[in-house]
């Protein structure tokens, strides 16, 4: 076990090192660079800089060095310092933007998974001991419309309903005049009024999925002979399907886990773009827009290391509940 | 050998059966497939969802960027039958133009006096027949050249959703093969040298796929989508974002050619091809890949609702395809805020399309893979 | 017929139990009208090629049929005790009854201890359960009875393995806490379905001598399905043999292997090489194969197949069971013709 | 024809009427473990095994599973590459080659001559092969006929095999496993090999179906003079078919003998085992032998007992056994034992 551990941290190492390498590659690809974006923009407001001005700039933000320096100065940083660099259109550290926004993240993916779960486990339990009964039809239309309606689709259509039949303004995470208030009963049941948007929008996309997953799992399992020897002890139906199969299928669930993070992290950016959330989403399409490189670059990083942990954490876990793994 | 006789006695039982036991796969995978309701059905709307796609032109009454300044955000005219009790055949009414006195607000009000006569195989916009030749000649649409019909509305430029729409199933659908064929080709190459050589090589691939998988999705189509100049040509970013969302997409079809290879390599046939002297050239083309084959392609069919919702996510952000592209996703960018869509919620049904679209495929897919090994039971 | 000195003596009795598999193809008659009983501590051997129905037969007295088979017909009466007696047909696949009377009066072990065992919990943990569930026992007194229960099995260090999961065993030890599990609860019947046919040799002769030495100890009755012949000889003190759904003939081991007075039992007998005997003979085989269940052939089941099948009886008319002083019983028209003939097998 | 071998310093030779000849075959897989994987050792699955076959024979291979006894006719076959050791096979021309490093396109040719039957008659048949393609499949490897030709050939090939020439165009899910099995017998006859390796030939099929094939095989043998080496756990079969018997215990040899004296008095505590253990179809038999089964398991390969690998589970162990590892020796002309005691012991068969 402890040799298993140690051999999957030890191959989520190099994998780190190539995602923030990746990371770093992917947003210097555009071909110009923050000045070129900042120029831009500026012109387009009518004011304009000029090539020396937009050299020096450069020079100063260290724009011209190779790749590989700039990619150097920028993991060191972080390594060393936990320093992700300076924001260049926001003017602010990085780590000053980022944390709260991916602490709000954080909490929408996991209410999400944990909402997910709450409903995939026993819809799928119940589709496939009732298999072919008329909810599982029902189960299984759902599962298969999950799938299909993209999420910001959903996020769309739900904000619209909330705005033009519930007389609910859903976008964002909190209404204007709560902003600033101090907090009160009345400040949490605003912001879980706003919040129930993101988290159905995600949650019915990954249950939707997963409740198919857990109904094959279940069928597979429900057709094992260990199934007919628990009956066979005298075990009530529901005494053998929650002990048994349950148990065992629950298993390639658990190694789901570590892969439905990127799955939330990227239905968090581009649902929070659309109901305006203050997560990462809208900050990152923004500094990929605007080539904010560090910026941008740090984001993709952390999702990344987030899911690579969390992936570890699936593997780890999966070990754990399954004891074919732990003592193979 | 006289009690070699394992034959019954009885000839051939029926020609039924004999039929059944001499069927081609094919054959067989057909039948089974046929008995997936829902499956075929998806099959046919596909079938003709592509054919709209492909004849877009025809189809559409309108060129997809003809804008009419007079018919901003029209509501869907719909098509009657009855004109004040009497069958008239199909027909639209007219569309009032009005402004609402008190907020100057552009109203449309349907005028039940002009009945304008559906057309079949009418003459209308100029085009290019699948870049062939010079032709005007629409599916339908009305004579009057001052009205027009918009099954689904119109944006804010005038411009006809509809023809929009079946203009976007030809890209949106398109960019879905397209892709699903990059990461198909990608797929095989990495999927089949990792199950057939194994070893080390088998393991530096895994890493690489779960590395890949190990990057959310979107953040990295959005990084690389961003990496994309404004200015470069429409075609070149088209097929640019099919690729990228290639890139992602290979692993998963990777795995399940990888894992049909596992299962097929330690197959007793395949060693028995082997002890028979077959080459690996041809134990791979005539054992291997024939028994993969309807697996593959139910992969390959569940994939493509993958790309469809990929292409459309990134385009809606800004970072696919941009106009003057016309995609299903781009045509959702104008459904982004609760203003326009509370006014003019029929800019949703690219939205539409895009489920109906995806369903089809899972349907189709599911249909596929259950049909695919009709030797299962 | 039942008088009551053998009624007390009786364990178990099936009577006519049918079992139908509705298909598309049609209605498969999986069991066919299967009457046997089975005596207070004795083992009966059921033995048959596959697709005779042994097993579906078992299932259908723990009520423990796959899904889409359909119950059509038959009574199944137990006698846990002399003066109890239940009607295991009249009972729901999901009732109380059922349940009290599976793993607690009626143990059950399979083919396969390799995947007959759940994978995730330890052999404590599954054969604590069954001792919870059906005796009144806390956690520590059920969890000392399992230790002596793997004892009984003989299995080494019994403490540790314990908490043990199967697939830290090998097949033999798996197959014995699979015994151990079924007879936690000391029940009077035994349910063996094919329980050595995954194992060695070796290990099936353990195995084999572990349960003659439970059963007498215990007095429990065993019900032992089997394909093989070999096997059967040596546990079995009755034997019945199915063929295509039916009971085609039933009397003890000897009488079975020494006078057998159906045509099919004298075939498969004849046509097992045996150790020791007869080597480089032909084997002598019963010609054609066995019917597809669509098409199972009018009158006798074997008539296609049989030596002394006449026309226009053999496939016509279903024999009647014929039943012998010795108690055997065939169904074959011609039982009686058996009993002047030599035994040649 | 310039046969030199790659093993050894001697050309390949070996007895006139020897087919096929086994020595010191080997086939190790190495063991990783720890967190970096590294090799710490070999699963020994054969470990030295020498056998002869003679033409026209049939050779029994009996032994529990884990063994080794497929592993070894696989090696044979070559469908497995071979750590260690030499197959020195006599072919068609009476030249005599060693297979056992042999490279695959060389190989190709001797494919023609030894053949194999597998077990599972439902995973060895491509199901998306007709009858034609499947058995005619050799014929198409190695270009033998036309197309015509291989058509009439498969038909009498199905009709050798007690099949209907005219289920030609069927797929094999129309046949029960009998017939699958046929079907699969047809296969590795199209080339007309001398050699056929039968693994577990009969094991998966019911008692009446197992007699017809089994006849069938023997058929097949006088017919065409095959030599088999046949696979099985069923001592009942094995004697009923082989004329010379090998007993196979953890990846050894532990006995070789002429079928009727290993079954008169097997020379291996381990072969005497064996048959004590096969309960007969003989209720009263069974009553009067004296049956104590063997106990324990068989061991682990990948960390056999030292010594003797059988002395934990034999009965006559002494302590020698635990130490000093009997070789494979020849205790009359044409009988081999892998035991120190083999002489003293005076075991039990199964006939008088």
């Amino acid at each position: 076990m402890v040799s298993f551990i140690v051999r999957r941290m030890l191959l989520a190492i190099p994998t780190l090192i190539f995602i923030s390498f990746i990371s770093f590659v992917i947003i210097q690809l555009p071909p110009g660079d923050y000045v070129t974006a900042y120029a831009a923009q500026l012109r387009n407001a009518g004011d304009y800089i000029t090539k020396a001005q937009e050299e020096m700039m450069r020079q100063q933000l260290g724009l011209n060095d190779p790749m590989l320096v700039q990619y150097w100065r920028w993991i060191s940083n972080i390594v060393f310092r936990g320093d992700f660099g300076f924001s260049l259109e926001w003017n602010k550290p990085v780590g000053e933007l980022i944390w709260n926004r991916l602490g709000l993240t954080l909490a929408i993916s996991s209410l999400s998974l944990v909402f997910t779960w709450i409903i995939a486990i026993p819809v799928g339990v119940y589709s496939a001991t009732r298999q072919y009964s008329v909810f599982d039809y029902v189960f299984t239309i759902f599962g298969f419309l999950g799938k299909g309606i993209p999420d910001f689709l959903l996020a769309l259509v739900l904000m619209w309903i909330g705005f033009a039949y519930l007389q609910m303004d859903v976008g964002g995470l909190i209404s204007p005049q709560y902003e600033n208030a101090p907090w009160t009963i009345d400040k949490v049941l605003n912001i879980l009024s706003h919040l129930w948007v993101p988290v159905v929008v995600l949650a019915t996309g990954g249950a939707a999925g997963l409740i198919r997953v857990m109904r094959a799992n279940m069928l597979d399992e429900l057709g094992k002979p260990y199934v007919e020897t628990a009956y066979a002890q005298g075990l009530s139906e529901r005494q053998v399907v929650w002990n048994y199969p349950v148990r065992v299928a629950l298993n390639p669930f658990i190694s789901t886990v570590g892969w439905s993070l990127p799955a939330l992290f990227s239905g968090d950016v581009i649902t929070a773009v659309v109901l305006n959330l203050p997560t990462t989403g809208p900050l990152l399409l923004q500094a990929l827009k605007m080539q904010d490189m560090y910026l941008a670059g740090s984001f993709i990083l952390i999702l990344s290391v987030f899911t690579v942990i969390g992936t570890l954490i699936s593997d780890i876990l999966l070990a754990w509940f399954d004891p074919r793994i732990r003592f193979a | 050998m006289t009690d070699q006789a394992i034959e019954t006695p009885q000839p051939v039982s029926s020609s039924a059966k004999e039929d059944l036991y001499t069927a081609k796969p094919w054959t067989l995978i057909w039948r089974r497939f046929k008995k997936h309701v829902l499956a075929v059905i998806s099959m046919w709307f596909l079938i003709l969802l592509a054919l709209t796609g492909l004849f877009a032109d025809m189809v559409a009454p309108y060129g997809p960027f003809e804008i009419e300044r007079l018919r901003t955000l029209a509501p869907p005219t719909s098509v009657h039958l009855f004109h004040e009790g009497e069958f008239v055949g199909p027909f639209v009414y007219g569309l009032a133009r009005e402004r609402d006195p008190d907020t100057a607000r552009v109203i449309y009000e349907t005028d039940k006096e002009t009945v304008l006569p559906l057309q079949f195989f009418v003459s209308g916009d100029e085009y290019t027949f699948l870049g062939l030749f010079r032709t005007d000649f629409h599916l339908f649409g009305v004579d009057d050249r001052r009205e027009q019909i918009n099954l689904l509305g119109t944006d804010d430029l005038g411009r006809d959703v509809f023809s929009r729409l079946v203009h976007g199933a030809r890209v949106t659908l398109s960019a879905g093969l397209v892709g699903v064929i990059f990461a198909f080709v990608l797929g095989l190459a990495l999927g089949s040298i990792s199950g057939y050589f194994g070893g080390w090589i088998d393991s530096s691939i895994q890493r690489l796929m779960e590395f890949i998988r190990s990057i959310p999705t979107i953040p990295l189509w959005m990084g690389l989508a961003a990496a994309l100049p404004i200015a470069w040509d429409p075609i070149l970013v088209y097929v640019l974002i099919t690729i990228i969302l290639a890139l992602i997409g290979w692993t998963h079809l990777a795995r399940v050619v990888r894992g049909q290879f596992f299962a097929i390599r330690h197959e007793d046939y395949v060693m028995a091809g082997k002890l028979a002297g077959a080459s690996e050239f041809r134990i791979i083309t005539k054992h291997m890949l024939p028994s993969m084959t309807s697996y593959i392609i139910a992969a390959l069919t569940l994939a493509v609702p993958e790309m469809i919702l990929g292409e459309t996510a990134l385009s809606f952000l800004g970072l696919g395809l941009r106009p003057p592209v016309v995609s299903w996703g781009v045509l959702l960018q104008d459904a982004q805020n609760l203003r326009s869509i509370s006014l003019a919620p029929w800019l949703l049904t690219p939205g539409l399309a895009v489920i109906m679209t995806v369903l089809a495929f899972n349907f189709l897919g599911d249909g596929l893979r259950d049909a695919a090994d009709p030797y299962g039971q | 017929m039942a008088n009551t000195s053998l009624l007390e003596n009786r364990l178990i009795e099936l009577d006519n139990v049918q079992v139908h598999f509705p298909m598309r193809e049609g209605v498969v008659k999986a069991v066919n009208g299967v009457s046997y009983h089975v005596n207070r501590g004795e083992v009966l051997g059921v033995v048959g090629e596959s697709g005779s129905g042994k097993s579906i037969t078992a299932r259908s007295i723990m009520r423990l049929l796959p899904r889409n088979a359909r119950e059509a017909g038959g009574t199944i009466r137990f006698s846990p005790r002399p003066e109890e007696q239940i009607e295991l047909s009249a009972l729901g696949r999901n009732s109380r009854a059922i349940r009290k009377v599976r793993g607690n009066h009626i143990g059950m072990i399979f083919q396969e201890p390799m995947t007959a065992l759940s994978p995730v919990h330890t052999i404590g943990t599954q054969i604590t359960r069954t001792i919870q569930l059906h005796m009144q026992m806390d956690r520590a007194a059920a969890r000392k009875r399992a230790a002596e229960l793997l004892a009984k099995v003989h299995m080494p260090r019994p403490e540790q393995l314990l908490d043990a999961y199967p697939h830290q065993l090998s097949g033999g030890m798996r197959q014995r806490a699979m015994i151990a599990l079924a007879i936690s609860c000391n029940p009077a019947l035994l349910i063996a379905d094919e329980p050595t046919t995954a194992l060695d040799v070796t290990t099936e002769a353990q195995i084999l001598t572990l349960l003659k030495e439970l059963q007498s100890e215990l007095g429990m009755a065993i019900v032992f399905i089997t394909h093989n012949f070999g096997v059967v000889a040596d546990i079995a003190d009755r034997v019945s043999v199915m063929y295509l759904g039916r009971i085609v003939e039933t009397a003890t081991v000897d009488d079975i292997f020494y006078a057998p007075k159906h045509p099919y039992t004298r075939a498969l007998l004849r046509s097992i090489p045996r150790l020791g005997v007869d080597q480089g003979r032909r084997l002598p085989t019963i010609p054609g194969m066995v019917p597809d269940p669509f098409s199972v052939p009018q009158g006798c089941p074997f008539n296609p197949r049989c030596e002394h099948a006449r026309r226009g009886l053999c496939d016509v008319d279903m024999p009647e069971a014929h039943s012998f002083a010795n108690g055997q019983i065939s169904r074959c028209h011609f039982a009686e013709d058996f009993l002047k003939e030599a035994v040649n097998v | 024809m310039s046969d030199a071998p790659a093993h050894g310093p001697a050309a390949p030779a070996m007895p006139d009427d020897t087919l096929i000849s086994v020595r010191g075959l080997k086939k190790y897989f190495p063991i990783h473990a720890g967190w970096n994987r590294r090799h710490v050792g070999d699963v020994k699955a054969i470990d030295g095994v020498t056998l002869d076959i003679k033409k026209g024979e049939t050779f029994g291979l009996v032994g529990e599973s884990g063994s080794g006894k497929s592993t070894v006719a696989r090696l044979m076959l070559r469908a497995y590459p071979v750590t260690d050791g030499q197959i020195l096979f006599r072919r068609a021309d009476n030249s005599i080659v060693d297979i056992s490093h042999m490279r695959e396109s060389e190989l190709r040719a001797m494919r023609r001559e030894m053949q194999m039957i597998f077990q599972d008659p439902y995973s060895s048949l491509n199901p998306r092969m007709t009858l034609l393609e499947l058995i005619g499949e050799p014929l198409v490897i190695h270009g033998v006929g036309t197309q015509a030709e291989i058509r009439d050939r498969v038909a009498e090939l199905l009709s050798v095999v007690g099949l209907r020439p005219e289920y030609l165009q069927r797929y094999p899910h129309a046949f029960s496993g009998g017939q699958r099995q046929r079907i699969g017998i047809a296969r590795a006859l199209a080339l007309n090999p001398s050699f056929i390796a039968a693994d577990e030939a009969v094991s998966a099929l019911d008692v009446s179906v197992a007699a017809q094939n089994i006849n069938l095989l023997q058929d097949l043998q006088e017919k065409f003079g095959l030599t088999y080496l046949f696979i099985t756990h069923d001592l009942g079969m094995v004697e009923h078919i082989s004329d010379r018997i090998g007993v196979m215990y953890l990846g050894r040899l532990v006995e070789t003998a002429p079928t009727d004296d290993i079954f008169t008095k097997p020379l291996h505590p381990y072969t005497e085992a064996l048959m004590a253990a096969v309960p007969q179809p003989d209720p009263k038999g069974n009553r009067a032998r004296k049956r104590v089964p063997l106990k324990g398991e068989i061991a682990n390969a990948a960390n056999p007992p030292s010594g003797c690998t059988f002395h934990p589970r034999c009965p006559y162990a002494e302590a020698k056994c635990s130490t000093d590892e009997p070789e494979l020796r020849m205790v009359t002309p044409n009988r081999q034992v892998r035991c120190h005691f083999a002489e003293k012991l005076d075991l039990i068969g199964v006939r008088q």
